[in-house]
């Protein structure tokens, strides 16, 4: 993705927006952790509280979503330069 | 939920934007998590052949743990995030925080 | 969920909103349960109209999924005043 | 689906953001509905090892049926909300009605 | 769907907003289009390439989406016309 | 992702809503693609008994190829639409066009 063809005033306009999408991204990415590991970890309805495997179950998984982001992220950079640069060639 | 409290913090006054906009992001978010937790629960607990429209007595204490551990689960994420350092940005203002609404 | 912080004008704001929001998540969740009910109660594609069997499912999957969601939020109520209570301490 | 019909009950005037609204939201609604259809019987119908790019035969005939059974589910849960008076505040202008679009 | 009840202005403010949606719902299409037949078609991840198979199942499913969705479209806009002709009577 | 390049065609000045807005569309789709790409390789590479909360050898090097495979099936989706001529109305300016970001 490329923004230069945005003037500086459109640029600073972007960049407000994008922090607050950012907010919104974050609480959209927690839900989904959420949401995510109670599905893989809960599954036992014989009482209402976390037993202590299904705890470590989701401390395990809320760990493991955010390294698979992160590195889903690194190598989307890595491609994504990739392309541009085969793009521009 | 009680959306609205007595209380009035501010005098009776002109709408500031960035206020309303941030209220609304935390009416969105709930909203969200809400309907995670309805479609969660309907998946853990709800047999999918509808051979009656009552929820039966099995459904119902299952739909009441659900919520109960849904809860503890958003609580225990929350935390993890927090203490990750990945909410600096987060907790808008208005009382909330991670692991309640 | 606490709005007290806002000031009288923007409460009212908020509920306008609120009001429209409600509208729309009506409609979300007609067409979810239309979705979710078709899927589990259709599986017959011999013939381009319902069978009665399946007209039955429907009817018991659309009572269900109300009753399932007005439960839910009930609990979501409670944890959630709990919740608030809690931090307020 | 032919959006604009011929008659103008209103003459050529300013716009009414109300009205826009609402038929933006009716749009969206359709549109939503769509999504769900199209996926809904392509779960049904389509066999998913993709061995030829063309609809088979029996594709198409299922895919007819499956969009008639989803109007019919959809008409179907449209009069069971709008008779539990869930539909109260439903059914926006434009000759909208619960089970047709 | 019928926005006869609206007046010239409007429907033409209203079909300005429908050309900017109808490139949303392309982008959509073609993000969905990407999901679904990676989901798939790609099973091995011995390999950072496709395979020809992997190729050939990623065409032919792009393929039948299309065709699939421009027939449920077809049928969509058949049982509409025929649910609001009902209606007028 | 570098947002911003260094050059700026245009000079400093006023806001053009149309090209913010597309802009706006372009971050809204990549954001959707990168959820869909982290959401697929999840279910492709990830082991959801969650004995361990980091990744293992064989979850990373399946991730690195997942992506990999991921932005090969994005090109060839984005080549036979543009080849279909469904592409008609899309890549907006800014250098985007089918298969990149």
């Amino acid at each position: 993705m490329d923004f230069s063809s945005l003037n500086p005033a459109e640029q600073a306009h972007m960049t407000k927006i994008i922090e607050k999408k950012q907010m919104q991204d974050f609480m959209r990415m927690y839900s989904n952790i959420v949401e995510r590991c109670f599905t893989s970890c809960c599954n036992d309805f014989t009482s209402k509280t976390l037993s202590s495997k299904e705890e470590g179950c989701v401390s395990n998984c809320t760990d493991k979503w955010l390294k698979h982001s992160e590195r889903v992220g690194a190598r989307f950079a890595e491609q994504n330069a990739e392309a541009m640069n085969a793009a521009s060639k | 939920m009680s959306l609205f409290g007595g209380r009035s913090p501010q005098p009776t006054g002109s709408i500031n934007p960035e206020r309303v906009e941030m209220a609304l992001q935390e009416l969105d978010m709930i909203t969200d998590v809400f309907n995670k937790l309805v479609s969660s629960c309907h998946a853990k607990c709800i047999n999918t052949r509808y051979a009656e429209g009552d929820l039966n007595k099995g459904e119902s204490v299952c739909i009441d743990r659900c919520v109960s551990k849904f809860f503890e689960v958003n609580k225990k994420v929350g935390e993890k995030l927090q203490a990750l350092g990945a909410g600096a940005a987060a907790s808008p203002g208005g009382g909330s925080s991670f692991g309640s609404f």
